[in-house]
């Protein structure tokens, strides 16, 4: 997409506003709609038209596979770890009452951390499996097309 | 913190802990020790649940500390301590033959993602087996699923088959999945709760809705459709035939015993057998469908030269005795459903490691490709006869026990001709085992085949231990059935 | 009648989408269609649940401040699951697909069945020899 | 007149619905096939919102829009665009099952709780403990959330482990390889394909 | 008295915007070729979609929704034109013809081009 | 005045949607998936309005960021039948790995 200079432009100047709007998602799910997996998928979608417009190798270079592959099992285990947290402080697993000074203060916490879970979780796998899709080619057939 | 007011949750959390702590792990050796201290870690959680609740109690743990119908419960009571004790106790005994069957089967840079694929597989049919919520049961049936699909595709490094089984038992997988959750929704538009336990309290007075029925049918559409009941079965031989041997244990030996268990829960708990409508749905379409599916999946099995398929449409089979001592809905009906359950995950536990050895040594598991095998390989094919005669169900092997219930079953209803259809079945299996048998040990090796050594020890061992687990518990089952009875009494007994 | 027609048209509606997805799914003999009929199928039964959580005259599930009425929490955060399992479902069998593509040079039902028996024909040929 | 305009809303969106669900049937080319799946994922997020459902409508159209359409075209690239939809077969069975289960809804249907009827069980039971609780207990605004993350948070850790297993999945699926694996395969395939 | 003022404004560049979308959307229908199936699409997704979204920033009055309403209409002005545009031009690269223009000067215009 | 505007936005739904399902090339198909885009993004809006739940401007938000991916994708498919790279030249095998 070498030629597509307005693309080009319309696109960086969209991907910040993306990004913020997913941390938006994320932080405001408690008083509006949205949450850890809708701002997930939103990063990811930055990252997909990033991954577009730009190339997936420069997408590459931002988000390298190796993070990524930390990236992706590092929600799950945070929401694990969480629920294992409530058993560590005396509770029951998942348990939010006790990780915090009273029990609402506990529940906010515990929403907070498990939202980011699932947001690392979901925005990593989807990355990862728009790359993996985009980074395989295949030998154009043309009488496919 | 107390292990033992925990042991419901860490049953299932600390697989699903391990598995994202898995994919980070360097190496090939690394991720199969973690799953294999995984599984021996839920092997012990079951039996101490099992210990716990065989007295004929049952467990409740509340997850986040809410209330039930408000919050998610895990409710363990005989059933599910039983099945949650098969699928450890499969899983315990596969992983250390898993290393080099693995290590031979799936490309060396995949281990790590595979192990994690497995351990969440493990995951979602405990998950699934301990929950007390009807809906939960649908998120951990999809991960193990899912989990699923991917672990049978990864066999298509040895056969391209793999991928096309794959992609129907997925389709026919999510399609079922997705009938279980409109059964569910119906259930919770009419009552609306989740909890099975407090959904079974509910619904008796609405026995006459419609919707109840309904909702009735697409339970038992969607979980025939995971469980392979005839005639929904077509995604399983190819799934089971192409799979890595290691998983095609692991899935034969439990996946289909836990959605049998969904539907044991289903019927029996949720809904009661009492029920008007039924009684009947038992009688006139899972009945017959059960004798099909015995007599049909045994035909079939007998065509087959792929050793793996001839046991996957044994499976099939097998289903059916399961289904038919539900759908008989009497107590030694129920015993020999719950007794099979467990008694065949231990035969096929031991019949497909045994194949997965054949498979490591030659590459192949046709009937022409075992001829002579067996004075090469003693010791697995003997293992493997034991799981033949368990799966006929000769006297002294568990298979006879299972059915032994089946026919009293049927001769106590007075269905003579049935007892004699279960008779015939076990006939056709004879067949099946037998061409193996002759084959193995009677025929001569082919000239262009090098002498292969037997399995190595540390696949032996546990192909052993389940093949003198099927004789040990043919002749002592004091233990099955004595859980197989508080399960029938909590079913038939408070069941109203 | 016609309080029955205006008490369900919304769930004849859903139960028609669901029977169009559960169509196509079955009858499709492309492997990449069959995974979009299956995904409609799986989005009418989210429109099953989230019509069985409306209320006449409610607001969405969010507090205002003041006392409202409001429609049904919880199959929303069944459905939010539901979701995220039907795209996990659709990730994966898109993956397999194109692998099988890749394997098969085909995506046709009818190229990979015929495939396959193409397959179990010549292990049968080698097992003859 | 507001709420009898939703419900025009309503009823328009879900026809259209249908009949995107009725071209998905006719149409035979693939990439129609994805757009048109995108069309109808627009179209059921549009409808979520009209049932006050608009957490799960922004995730359907965070998904729809952002992930799914990528994804089947990323699909259709590495396939190919043109379905030979082959003759179909067994429409017999098939039509079977599918008016099977449209009548069994149907049939259900008559002893439903009409649409939008306050007094289904489903507002009486459990869920108004949700509602009060939201705000005595969790102090989220958001019911949504506070059922989702916390009251039934573990099927969140579910749903999470769910997606994770769909990445780790198309990983092992479709993960790249080195370049001695990939020879590896190949010589393998190449002895098998032969034999 | 403002609020009347509000609704009459609001009204006016909502009903406005909708006239425009409809139009814009039936030349999307009828017009004859790709080509000129973008002008239409074009007026439905500027000019109409502006003007009803501005109808509905002073409906709102000062408050959240406008900033989201405006944040919205900046988007749409900026993504609705490009992808407009990438689509002509992916539909000229690939070689699709205009239907009302002769053969010969679309010739022309290749080769002028490239 | 809200009414009229769904009504409107209803009518244009169903005209872009014909124009979608009719074809007949790929782009005009593109074209009229793309203005859907906007015109459910404007139906959500004034949804928000006939509720008075204005807050649910945050969905329309979404589509208007990003309802442009999925016609970038379908450009990157047609001009290099590959979503993930930057010029045709790469797509040539000799380039590839």
């Amino acid at each position: 997409m070498r030629h597509h200079l307005v693309l080009r432009v319309v696109s960086k100047l969209l991907i910040p506003f993306m990004l913020l709007f997913a941390l938006y998602v994320q932080f405001h799910g408690d008083f509006g709609p949205g949450g850890g997996f809708q701002a997930g998928v939103i990063f990811a979608a930055a990252f997909i038209l990033y991954a577009l417009v730009f190339g997936i190798d420069h997408a590459r270079e931002v988000l390298p596979e190796h993070v990524l592959r930390y990236l992706v099992p590092a929600g799950l285990a945070l929401y694990t770890l969480t629920g294992f947290a409530g058993i560590a402080l005396g509770g029951k697993y998942l348990d939010y009452d006790v990780l915090g000074s009273t029990p609402t203060a506990g529940q906010h916490l515990g929403i907070l951390l498990v939202e980011f879970g699932v947001g690392v979780t979901v925005s990593a796998v989807m990355v990862s499996v728009f790359f993996t899709f985009a980074g395989r080619t295949r030998d154009v057939d043309e009488e496919d097309w | 913190m107390a292990f033992l007011d925990h042991v419901a949750i860490l049953q299932v959390a600390v697989p699903l802990l391990a598995a994202p702590l898995c994919v980070m792990l360097p190496g090939r050796h690394l991720p199969w020790a973690l799953t294999l201290a995984v599984s021996w870690f839920t092997l012990v959680c079951s039996i101490v649940l099992l210990a716990e609740v065989s007295a004929g109690g049952s467990i409740a743990y509340h997850l986040g500390n809410w209330p039930p119908p408000i919050g998610i419960e895990y409710r363990v009571d005989a059933i599910n301590a039983l099945v949650l004790l098969v699928v450890s106790g499969i899983s315990a005994v596969a992983l250390p033959y898993a290393r080099r069957s693995v290590e031979h089967e799936i490309e060396p840079d995949r281990h790590g993602l595979f192990y994690t694929a497995y351990l969440l597989c493990l995951t979602g049919l405990l998950g699934v087996t301990i929950t007390g919520d009807a809906f939960n049961i649908f998120v951990f049936l999809e991960i193990s699923s899912l989990s699923t699909y991917v672990l049978v595709a990864a066999g298509a490094r040895l056969d391209r088959r793999a991928l096309s089984a794959a992609y129907t038992y997925l389709v026919l997988g999510t399609v079922g999945a997705t009938f279980f959750v409109l059964g569910v929704g119906l259930l919770y538009m009419v009552t609306g709760t989740l909890n099975i336990a407090d959904l079974a309290e509910r619904l008796p007075p609405l026995a006459e809705s419609r919707v109840v029925q309904a909702a009735f049918a697409f339970v038992v559409a969607g979980m025939g459709l995971k469980l392979a009941m005839f005639p929904l079965h077509t995604w399983l031989p190819n799934a089971y035939a192409y799979a890595p041997s290691l998983v095609t244990v692991f899935l034969a030996a439990t996946a289909t015993k836990v959605s049998v268990y969904v539907l044991l829960r289903f019927v029996y708990t949720v809904f009661g057998h009492e029920f008007a409508f039924i009684e009947p749905v038992l009688a006139w379409l899972v009945l017959p469908l059960a004798v099909i599916a015995m007599l049909a999946g045994s035909v079939v099995a007998i065509h087959q030269d792929n050793l793996k398929r001839m046991f996957a449409w044994s499976s099939i089979a097998q289903i059916g005795y399961m289904m038919l001592g539900l759908a008989l809905a009497s107590a030694s009906g129920l015993t020999a459903t719950v007794l099979h359950l467990f008694n065949h995950a231990l035969m096929k536990g031991a019949l497909f490691m045994a194949l997965g050895g054949v498979m490591l040594r030659i590459g192949a598991v046709s009937l022409a490709s075992v001829r002579g095998l067996a004075s090469e390989m003693p010791w697995t094919f003997a293992a493997l006869v034991i799981g033949g005669l368990s799966l006929i169900g000769v006297p002294g092997t568990v298979g006879f026990v299972s059915k032994w219930y089946l026919i009293l079953a049927a001769i106590e209803k007075g269905w003579w001709l049935l007892a004699l259809l279960i008779v015939a079945a076990s006939l056709l299996a004879v067949i099946y085992v037998w061409k193996l048998v002759e084959a193995a040990y009677l025929q001569p090796a082919p000239q262009d085949r090098e002498r292969v050594r037997d399995m190595p020890p540390d696949m032996l061992i546990p192909l052993w231990v389940l093949a003198l687990a099927n004789i040990w518990f043919g002749i002592d089952a004091g233990l099955t059935t004595s859980v197989a009875g508080t399960v029938v009494n909590a079913f038939l007994g408070g069941g109203s | 009648m016609p309080e029955a027609i205006t008490e369900h048209y919304n769930y004849w509606l859903v139960i028609f989408l669901l029977m169009a997805g559960l169509f196509v799914t079955i009858t499709s003999g492309n492997l990449v269609k069959k995974i979009v009929g299956l995904n409609v199928f799986q989005t009418a039964v989210f429109l099953f649940y989230i019509s069985l959580a409306k209320l006449e005259g409610g607001t969405a599930p969010i507090l205002t401040g003041e006392p409202e009425r409001f429609s049904n929490p919880l199959p929303h955060v069944l459905i939010l699951t539901a979701i995220v399992v039907g795209v996990a479902t659709t990730a994966l069998g898109l993956a397999l697909v194109v692998r099988i593509r890749e394997t098969y040079g085909s995506i046709e039902e009818a190229g990979l069945q015929e495939a396959d028996r193409q397959d179990e024909l010549r292990a049968a040929a080698e097992q003859g020899r | 007149m507001a709420p009898d305009m939703v419900t025009v809303i309503d009823l328009v969106l879900l026809a259209l619905l249908c009949a995107a669900a009725v071209a998905l049937i006719l149409v035979r080319q693939l990439f129609a096939v994805a757009i048109l799946a995108g069309a109808f994922s627009m179209l059921s997020a549009g409808l979520l919102v009209t049932l006050d459902a608009v957490d799960v409508a922004f995730t359907e159209a965070a998904v729809g829009a952002g992930v799914s359409t990528v994804l089947l075209l990323g699909t259709l690239a590495l396939t190919q665009r043109r379905s030979e939809e082959s003759r179909r077969r067994g429409t017999g069975p098939a039509l079977l099952a599918v008016v099977l289960t449209g009548g069994a809804l149907v049939y259900a249907t008559t002893d439903m709780p009409g649409f939008g009827d306050p007094e289904a069980p489903g507002f009486r039971h459990v869920v108004p403990e949700y509602i009060v609780g939201s705000e005595t207990d969790i102090g989220v605004p958001n019911i949504v959330t506070s059922v989702l993350a916390s009251y039934r948070g573990y099927d969140t850790l579910g749903e999470v482990a769910v997606i994770f297993t769909a990445g780790i999945g198309v990983l092992l699926l479709l993960g790249r390889r080195r370049e001695d694996e990939i020879q590896d395969e190949a010589r393998r395939s190449g002895s098998g394909d032969e034999g | 008295m403002i609020e009347l003022v509000q609704d009459i404004v609001s009204g006016t560049l909502l009903l406005a915007g909708a006239a425009f979308v409809l139009i814009g959307t039936l030349g999307l229908l009828r017009l004859p070729d790709f080509y000129a199936r973008l002008h239409g699409a074009g007026i439905t997704d500027t000019l109409g979609a502006e003007l009803m979204l501005i109808g509905m920033m002073v409906q709102a009055g000062f408050s959240l929704v406008t900033v989201k309403l405006l944040l919205i209409s900046l988007f749409v002005f900026f993504t609705s034109p490009t992808a407009t545009h990438a689509l002509a031009n992916a539909a000229r690269v690939t070689g699709l013809r205009p239907a009302l223009v002769p053969e010969d000067d679309i010739e022309t215009m290749r080769t002028r081009d490239d | 005045m809200w009414t009229a505007a769904a009504i409107a936005l209803l009518v244009a739904m169903v005209m872009a949607l014909t124009r979608a399902f009719l074809g007949p090339s790929l782009f005009d198909r593109v074209l009229a998936i793309n203005s859907f885009g906007t015109k459910i993004l404007l139906l959500i809006g004034v949804l928000g309005f006939l509720t008075e739940r204005p807050e649910f401007m945050d969905i329309a938000l979404l589509y208007a960021l990003v309802n442009f991916i999925g016609t970038i994708a379908v450009l990157k498919f047609f001009r290099y039948r590959n979503l993930g790279l930057s010029s045709p030249a790469a797509a040539r095998p000799e380039n590839r790995k």
